[in-house]
Formats: C-alpha cells, structure tokens, sequence
C-alpha cells in the first residue's frame, strides 16, 4: 500500500469536524464496501458517518463531476475530497462561474497516485500537493520534475502512426462506441443543462451508434473540452467500451498548450484559449 | 395466464414493421399562429378501405428525414373520407410539419391506443370541457357523437383557451354554438379577450363552476393542459359529479406507439397501450408522475 | 415435456461445431476474446478465432435481435412529390449462437414477451426465428452472479434450444430442448452420439439466493414515494451503460437520418436513465431528475414487468453491477430494500 | 475501354462538391465583387453566407462533409479587419485547433481549408477558387465520410 493509506484517518477526523461544526451541509468523498473492486463516492450528512470514508489508491473518480448537480446543492455548502487533478477539475468550474468558491469546502488530499499499478497521469502528476483548498490533510510529498514532452505520450503515440493507418486505428475504436455517454456523464466539465447532442432543432450530431455518429460526437466531445479538459481520464476509465478518449483530450490538451502556452485547470482566475485571442497567433496553413 | 392484460397465445398478433402509410396532405387550416390542422388522404387506395379507428386512438405522423410524432385523430371516425390532425409547433417534427404544403406526403402509423368509452356513452348526458389544442382529441368525439346525435342526451360543451387567437377549430365552435340541442360556453383566460369578444372571460374551472352542470345521469370528458385537468377535476368533485364516470387523455412522449420502446408508462399502465384515454378516478390511484 | 433427449460430444465440442456449421456455410457467433482481454460473441469463420473457457461474454444476447441501432426504413423522394419507402426485406439467414450462458438466453423471454405484446415486432421475430441459441451451463457462477434469486439457475435451460454441459476440460453432454436444437445437433453429425440411456444430467451447481423479488416488490409497491430514490441515486451519473450491458433492458429511440433527398429512419437503443427520454417537446418532464429515473428502472424490472408479464426483467447476470463506473450496486440497492 | 481508363474518364468528368463558409462583410463581398468583375471561378463552390468566420462552428464543417461535401472552405476578414473586431480571431484559433484534430483521427486535413479574403480582393477569390478545385479534382472524390456507413454495427 502506498503513502496514501495513512490518509484516511486523518480525513475523517477533518471530515467529521466541519459536519459537526456545521460549516457544510454535506461531504462527499470516497467509501468502500464489502466486495467493492475500487472506492466509490459516498454523501455523509452527518459526523457520525465519516467511518464510512477511506483514501486509498483506489479512489479513482474525480468527485467534482457531482458539485454543479442541484440535488446536491440543494443540500447546502458541499465539502469535497480532492485530489491534486480533481482540484484541476473545481478550478475550472470555478472559472465558468457554476459554482462559487464560498458554496464549497474543499478537503485537499495529497495524493501519491492511485491505480495498481499506478495510472499513466499520476506518474506525470504535477499536482500532489492541492494548494488553496480549506483543508488538506496527508503527509507532503516530494514533486518530481515533469518534463514537456513526458505530457502528452498517449496523444504522441497515435501521432507517430501515418495518417492511414490513424484513420485505421481509430475506426476501429469509434465503431465500438455504445453511445452510453458515460464519457459524458462522469466528465466534471460535462455540465450542461442540456447537451449539444439532446437538441434537434437543427440535429447537429446524430444520435445513431454508427461510425459517422460516433466520429461526430466524439470530435464535438473533444472540441467542447478543449482548452477545458484537466485530464483526469476519467472518461476513459468509465467507456464500457474501452475506447482511448484520454487520447484525443490529451491531443488537444497538446494543442493548446504548444499554440497557446496553455494548460487547464491550474487556477480558477486562468483565461481559457478559446474566451480569447492574441493577434499574434499563428497563421500557418491559412490561405 | 394469470397477468394482466396481457395477450393470450391464442389472440392473433398484428404484425408491426414500423413502415408507415403514405398519406397525402390534402388540406392545411391555419388554427391559430403555432397550430395548424392537415386533413390527409391514404395514397393507397386499399389502405383507405381497410383503415378503421374509434374516436381517442392515437397515430404516429411522420416527415421523412425529420421523424415520427404522437397526435390524436382529430377528426371524426364518422367521416370516412379522410383524417385530421392538429398539429401545435413545438419540436423537430412540428415544426417540419408546418413547413409541409398541400399535396406532400407524409407517413402514417396507426391507429393506437384505446378510445372514449362510446357504449357507457350512450343514453347519458355528455360534458365535454377543453383547453387550448385539448380539444383535438375532444373534436373527434363531439363530431362523432353529433353523427350519431340520438343516442345521446344533452350535449355540453365548454372550451376555453388563454386568448382569443389561441381558440382552435374557430368555424366549428360557431357551428357548435348554432346548433339548437348543443350548449356551449367559450372562454379565454383573462386579458386574453379583444374588446369584440362575446364569450367568458375566466379560467376554464371557474365558468365550469359557474355554469353548474348537474352530475345526473352525466359523463364528462376532458382534455387540456395538465395545469386545466387538475383544476377541472377540483371544481368536478366540488360539483358532486363521481370521477368514475370523468374521462381524460395522457400524452407522453413516444417512439414505438405499442409498448415496446419502454417511455410511455406511468407506473404500470402505458399510455399507448392502456391510454390514451384514463378514467379520472384511475388517474388518481396511479404514481403522479406525467 | 417428453423424454429428455441428451447427446454426449467431445471436450473439444465447441470447436468442432464452429467447423461444422462453418463448413456449412451457416453465419456462426461464439465467444472470442479481443486484444484487451474481453470476451464476446463474434461473427467466426473458424474453429481457430474461439475460446473455450470464460466467465461470461462481456455483451449479452439482446443486440442481436434489437441491434444498437438498425434501419426500419429507407425513403427517397421523387422529382414530382413521390416518396418510394424500402427496404424490400431480404430473406433471413440462418444464424446459430454457440456458447452463450443459460442467464442471457433466458432474457430472451423477456424480450419476446415484449416484441410479441399484442403486435408482433418484425424485425425482431425475424432474427429470432432465424436463430439457434446453443447456450453453456455453468459450472462456476462469477461473484456478481445472482440468477438464482430472479428465478433462473446456472443450469436454467429456458430459451436455449441446446444446453451444453461440461466442455473445456470434460466430455460434454447436450440437452436438446427444441426442434431448432435438433436441427443443429444433425447439422454436428458425427462429432455427437446420442448419450446411454439413463445417462444423467450433472448435478446443479449451488449458487446462493440473494434476495427475494417477491419482498422487494412489496416494498416497490407500496414506496414510490421514498426518501431512498434520492439517496441511493445520488451518486448515478446517468448514464447508460447498466441499461446497454443489461440483457432484458430493451427501451429503443426512433430517429430519421436524412441527406438531401433520401434518408433512413433507425431504431437505436435508448436508456431510461437519460434525461431526454421522457422529456415532452413542450419541456415538460414527468421525470425530471436522476432519482425518478433511478426509480423508474428499479420500478420497471421488479415491479411493472412482474405486473404485466409476470415475471422480473432481471436474469442476474450482475453485467450493470460489475460495469458501473461509480460502483452502483442493484444486488445492494435490493438488499437494502428488502430490509426495510 | 480497359477499366483502368474508363476510371480515368469518370474522374474528369467527376466534379468536386466544396462547400464555402464565408462571412458576410468581407470574402462574401470578395466573390460578389470576383463575379461583378467578370472574374470566372469554378462553380463547383457551394456559397454559404455567414455573418462573421467566428460563427463558423466546427459543427458546420463535420456536417458538410456527412452530407457529401468533398471539400470545405472556411473564409474571413484578414486579421485585423473583422466587422465585429475579433471574430476572425476567434476563429483562427477554433478552426487551426479543429484541423489538427481531424489530423489526429487520420481524416485528410487538405480536404478543409482556412482562408482571408477581402472585400476588395475579387482577384484573390477568383485564383483561390480556381486552386482549390484544382486540389480537390486532384484528390478526387472525399471517401473517408461517404464509405462510413456502408459496414453496418452488428
């Protein structure tokens, strides 16, 4: 077991207190039950509750995808367990205004990584340690250096292949979509009241499991988070399918930080590439 | 078999292909600004002979390359010639409906669903209370009770809408108005009326409280925005009628008309199957969820 | 039920079926197992592309009668007007199914009751008539399995035309239960023998109950108001996959596709979790968040299909348990219900 | 006629489909003032008028090709010039960004251009047209959206 291990103890004690102080009106955070293969997200209301919290390598989901839901804002301030990358994911929910920084507590955990083995992003984490949280609890951890080029590997690999056989490769990967929107629903940044893909008036993207739809909703997926995916592959995790969508994001996660020096979720005060523009922006390829 | 409503092995089942009837639109009337009524023709001549619907069942109408959509058969099942439908622009389809001339052709599934219990009808004062395009399933049913005139006693008739623009069928609510053994009151909301209006002003339930039918010997039915049936079934009991002998219509969204697509249902009862029309006593006992 | 036909067959058994039928030019899915390690039923074309021992496949049996998404219907429209609907409906081919597992052969029955409710679904019945289902008992249950608390069992030979037992690593003995399942055990020829008389059936494996759907229904019947909708849905995402992975979930969307001047109309699935399922064009939702659409599936498969068609539209194959991306649980959610 | 020939043949007579975004205030006025001034381009361009290049979704693009278009052009102000100030900003960050990832899927990224004409710019228009049907004849009819629906999900 991993540094994290000794974290849940201290989580719940930091827990119980703001439920028991009545600085928040819920906590979410991780639990695990009999049988459970990974950690999932719990609701405590009480103090009482917080044994069912735990912090352990398996804490994959990035419970910022439940802060704009009005169930749970209907339930007062919400205190949150956070990873450094779930962290990434509140500040840009904090930069598009859904939520406000007095509606949340955060509880930053300082993670080590999870997954076992360990998760491709948490090797090139650059965020163990979540700053500006209300409370953080876990022993600091050491930050590696995290070269450029050792960000996007999984967008690099696809980009290594000719054009032909991308075309090939991918598909055969969006032929598989099920068109669940898992992807969709599990995705913090995902948020809208109604999805560009639930309007008919005009029908821009066809709700059909065929490759044309699935090539349709896929690109609009990744041309809607673009400049606003954080990376936390989630989406990936969840495809019943096990189609490599943290590929596309972190191809253009790479698009936007080589064209734009840009790189999301690292402040909530950021301006996002695509809310505005530099006139020196390259021309290349234009006519 | 000891489930409900289910069909037994020995009942012959109707084979369903999805592929619909051509029907040619033969003539649109402008209802209102956002509603308009498309009286259509089988293209096929023995579809027309076949075809057979009781007043209340449902059909799926449909542009190609827009998609199908849910209305009642607003004409009478009395007149044979043709069917109707009123069309409210509302979605996809709607909309791609109104943009339809005279002479396109569209598709048609149908019909579905059950309809207005015609035989506890019979001998029995009729009230039949409307709001805004609810009167489409309601005109199907005046019509065919007016065809039929004899086998019914007094004929009541109470439509409102929330303003005057917003009436539809305005020529036939005339007629209605005209004839000598059919009572009528018309209504807008009030400030939806124009200084020439001759009719109520006030919320449906409230002229319904007004006029004070009796319960005797009485079936109502009614149709209308949710917001006016709940109204109207306040104001019903308030009047001592048994909402045993009040029927409604549901809508909700379908896809298959059948009970197969799995979205109609509220609780256990399907709107396509088991509806569209409900007894209001039977509405009551269901999940509050439509 | 007349004299149980049985026939004994190599350990080698599915193999052997998959050249034979292959040889005869009959289209043939049997599980195969994909570079990431799922396994699922697969067009095969030789003995070489199949697997013989697995859990279950990743994918149940319902996508090849209601596909994921099919056409019902092509138009073109003409110069003057005209719309010209197709398609003509080629003639079915013969398609046998090897090795599914007895749970995802019963749901069969529950998507017939549906597809035959009073109209009989064509597309639908055609691929069902066009089909033999060669299901595999089994003889170790997954953890998340629970067939025998919805009234199925490992060795629950309901709408398998064939059940096989054994296989693998044993000799493998066949129940024929249907004329289809005669027709194919012909087609095996001399890889079968009729079994001795008196051979027996294996003893059924043992697979605990887990619940009661006849409690959980009393429950059902009496709570559709209920603070546990809220609870147990608030961490749902909403998303499809219980319902897509489920073998008896069935609600499918209809849409048309249209460029220029022809197009198809599709039946795609659809999933009661979504929000625009029962949304009215008018905006109206008579289930408007996640909780009535969490109470609506539970509602829909222990409660309303019982109702109708008497029995749960749940086979206990534990695919929505295993797959759920945030670990919900419908065996917890119905113990859970059950105490209460 | 050998097979190979009468492919040949076929794709002369072919003509590309390309399908023109352009906004209203400068490259629509560029080719309104291209055919004013009797400058000819090939009518295989298919003109949709918008109001700025920033309006241009990458939506409208992914349609165009779903609906058989075998090229699609996107054209705007020169920076600089927009009648709402920045929209061609906008959309040269949008719309470069789109490409590379229809480059990240394989899909041609020559089959979708990118370009700023002028109102004033007739001559440009006109050359820009005549080049890119040159290109678009040359790779011949887009296939990659138009075989998509041929293998069915099974």
């Amino acid at each position: 077991m991993s540094a994290n291990g000794t974290i849940t103890q201290t989580l719940r004690e930091a827990a119980a207190q703001v439920l028991s102080e009545e600085k928040v009106g819920v906590v979410i955070g991780y639990g695990r039950d009999d049988g459970q293969e990974f950690s999932t997200p719990v609701f405590l209301r009480k103090a009482e509750e917080v044994k069912r919290l735990v912090f352990d390598d398996l804490c994959f989901g990035n419970l910022a995808v439940y802060l704009p839901r009005p169930e749970i804002r209907k339930m007062g301030k919400t205190g949150i367990v956070v990873k450094g990358c779930d962290l990434r994911a509140v500040n840009v929910l904090l930069r598009e205004n859904v939520i406000k920084r007095e509606d949340v507590l955060l509880i930053g955990v300082r993670c080590g990584g999870v997954g076992q083995p360990q998760l491709p992003k948490c090797s090139v984490c650059e965020l163990h340690d979540p700053g500006g949280c209300d409370v953080v609890v876990g022993e600091a951890i050491e930050q590696q250096e995290v070269k450029a080029e050792q960000r996007y590997t999984e967008a690099g690999k696809i980009e290594a292949k000719p054009a032909e056989h991308r075309w090939e490769f991918w598909q055969k990967q969006l032929s598989k979509c099920i068109r669940c929107y898992a992807c969709r629903q599990v995705c913090p940044l995902c948020y809208c009241k109604r999805c560009i893909i639930e309007k008919s008036t005009p029908q821009w993207v066809q709700t059909s499991p065929h490759l044309r739809g699935n090539l349709a909703w896929n690109v609009t997926r990744a041309l809607h988070l673009t400049g606003r995916c954080v990376g936390c592959g989630e989406c990936e995790r969840v495809c019943p399918m096990d189609i490599p969508l943290g590929a596309i994001n972190q191809k253009m996660a790479k698009v936007v930080d080589e064209r734009f020096g840009f790189r999301s979720g690292f402040s909530a005060q950021e301006e996002a590439p695509f809310t505005t523009f530099s006139t020196e922006d390259s021309e290349e390829g234009i006519l | 078999m000891a489930t409900k409503n289910t069909s037994t092995a020995d009942q012959a089942l109707i084979p369903l292909d999805y592929k619909p009837s051509k029907m040619r639109i033969e003539r649109i009337t402008e209802e209102t600004s956002d509603t308009k009524t498309f009286r259509l023709n089988f293209c096929d001549a023995d579809e027309a002979q076949r075809f057979e619907f009781r007043a209340g069942q449902f059909g799926l109408y449909s542009v190609f390359g827009a998609g199908e959509a849910t209305f009642c058969i607003a004409s009478s099942p009395t007149r044979k010639e043709y069917i109707e439908c009123s069309v409210k622009r509302m979605g996809k389809v709607t909309a791609e409906l109104h943009q339809c001339n005279e002479g396109d052709i569209i598709g048609f599934r149908g019909p579905y669903g059950n309809s207005f219990p015609m035989e506890q009808m019979e001998g029995k004062n009729l009230l039949f209370i409307g709001g805004g395009i609810g009167l489409a399933p309601l005109r199907s049913l005046i019509w065919n009770c007016l065809d039929l005139r004899e086998q019914f006693a007094e004929m009541t008739i109470l439509y409102g809408a929330r303003t005057e623009a917003d009436l539809v069928y305005k020529e036939e609510l005339k007629t209605w108005q005209q004839m000598q053994d059919v009572r009528t009151a018309y209504t807008v909301d009030p400030g939806g009326e124009t200084p020439e209006w001759k009719g109520e002003v006030g919320f449906v339930p409230q002229i319904l409280e007004k006029m004070k039918p009796s319960p005797k010997n009485t079936i109502v039915i009614t149709c209308g925005p949710p917001i006016m049936i709940k109204f109207v079934l306040v104001s019903l009991t308030g009047l001592d009628f048994s909402l045993e002998s009040a029927y409604t219509t549901l809508e909700n969204r379908m896809k298959c008309g059948v009970g197969k697509c799995g979205r109609c249902n509220v609780g256990n009862q399907y709107v396509c199957k088991d509806g569209p029309v409900f007894r209001c006593s039977d509405l009551q006992n269901l999940p509050q969820e439509f | 039920m007349g004299e149980q036909k049985l026939y004994q067959a190599s350990a080698n058994w599915l193999k052997s079926a998959v050249d034979a039928l292959c040889a005869a030019g009959i289209e043939v899915l049997a599980p195969t197992q994909s570079e990431s390690g799922k396994v699922d039923l697969a067009r095969v074309t030789s003995s070489e592309q199949v697997i013989q021992s697995y859990p279950n496949t990743a994918f149940p049996l319902k996508r090849l009668f209601l596909p994921m998404s099919e056409v019902l219907l092509e138009y073109e429209k003409g110069e003057e007007g005209d719309v010209e609907l197709g398609p003509k409906s080629a003639p079915a081919k013969e398609l046998v199914i090897l090795g599914c597992r007895p749970c995802d052969a019963a749901a069969l029955e529950m998507l017939d009751k549906v597809f035959q409710w009073d109209y009989s679904d064509v597309p639908y019945q055609e691929k069902r008539d066009r089909t033999t289902v060669v299901s595999l008992a089994c003889s170790e249950p997954s953890p998340e399995c629970f067939c025998t608390s919805v009234g199925g069992s490992p060795q629950g030979s309901e709408q398998s035309d064939v059940l096989v037992f054994g296989g693998a690593n044993s000799a493998a003995l066949m129940q024929i239960n249907t004329a289809k399942g005669e027709k194919f055990i012909e087609r095996l020829a001399d890889t079968v023998t009729p079994a001795p008389e008196g051979t027996k059936l294996p003893e059924p494996t043992e697979l605990e109950q887990k619940f009661d759907p006849q409690k959980v229904k009393g429950w059902l019947d009496e709570n559709f108001e209920s603070n546990f909708w809220v609870e147990n849905s608030l961490g749902c995402l909403g998303c499809g996959t219980c319902s897509y992975l489920c073998p008896t979930c069935h609600c499918f969307d209809i849409v048309d596709e249209a460029s220029w001047n022809r197009g198809q109309r599709r039946r795609n699935w659809d999933c009661c979790s979504f929000a625009l399922f029962t949304l009215h064009a008018s905006g109206h939702n008579p289930r408007p968040d996640q909780a009535a659409r969490y109470r609506q599936r539970l509602m829909h498969k222990f409660k309303v299909f019982p109702e109708r068609f008497g029995r749960v539209a749940c086979v206990g194959c534990g695919r929505c348990l295993k797959n759920c991306a945030v670990g919900q649980n419908l065996l917890a959610d119905l113990a859970d219900i059950e105490s209460r | 006629m050998s097979e190979e020939k009468q492919n040949q043949s076929e794709k002369s007579q072919w003509q590309p489909r390309i399908v023109a975004f352009l906004c209203n205030w400068c490259s629509y006025a560029g080719a309104d003032l291209a055919g004013m001034s009797r400058r000819g381009y090939p009518a295989a361009i298919k003109v949709i008028r918008v109001p700025c290049s920033g309006k241009v979704d990458p939506m409208f693009v992914l349609k165009s090709f779903e609906r058989g278009a075998d090229m699609v052009l996107v054209s705007g102000c020169h920076p600089g010039d927009c009648h709402y100030t920045s929209g061609n900003y906008h959309a040269r960050r949008k719309l470069l960004a789109f490409r590379e990832l229809l480059d990240f899927f394989g899909i041609d990224q020559r089959r979708f251009k990118i370009s700023w004409v002028s109102a004033a710019e007739g001559a440009k228009w006109s050359s820009l047209v005549k080049e890119i049907t040159a290109e678009a004849q040359a790779l011949g009819p887009f296939k990659t959206f138009a075989t998509m629906l041929q293998g069915e999900p099974s």
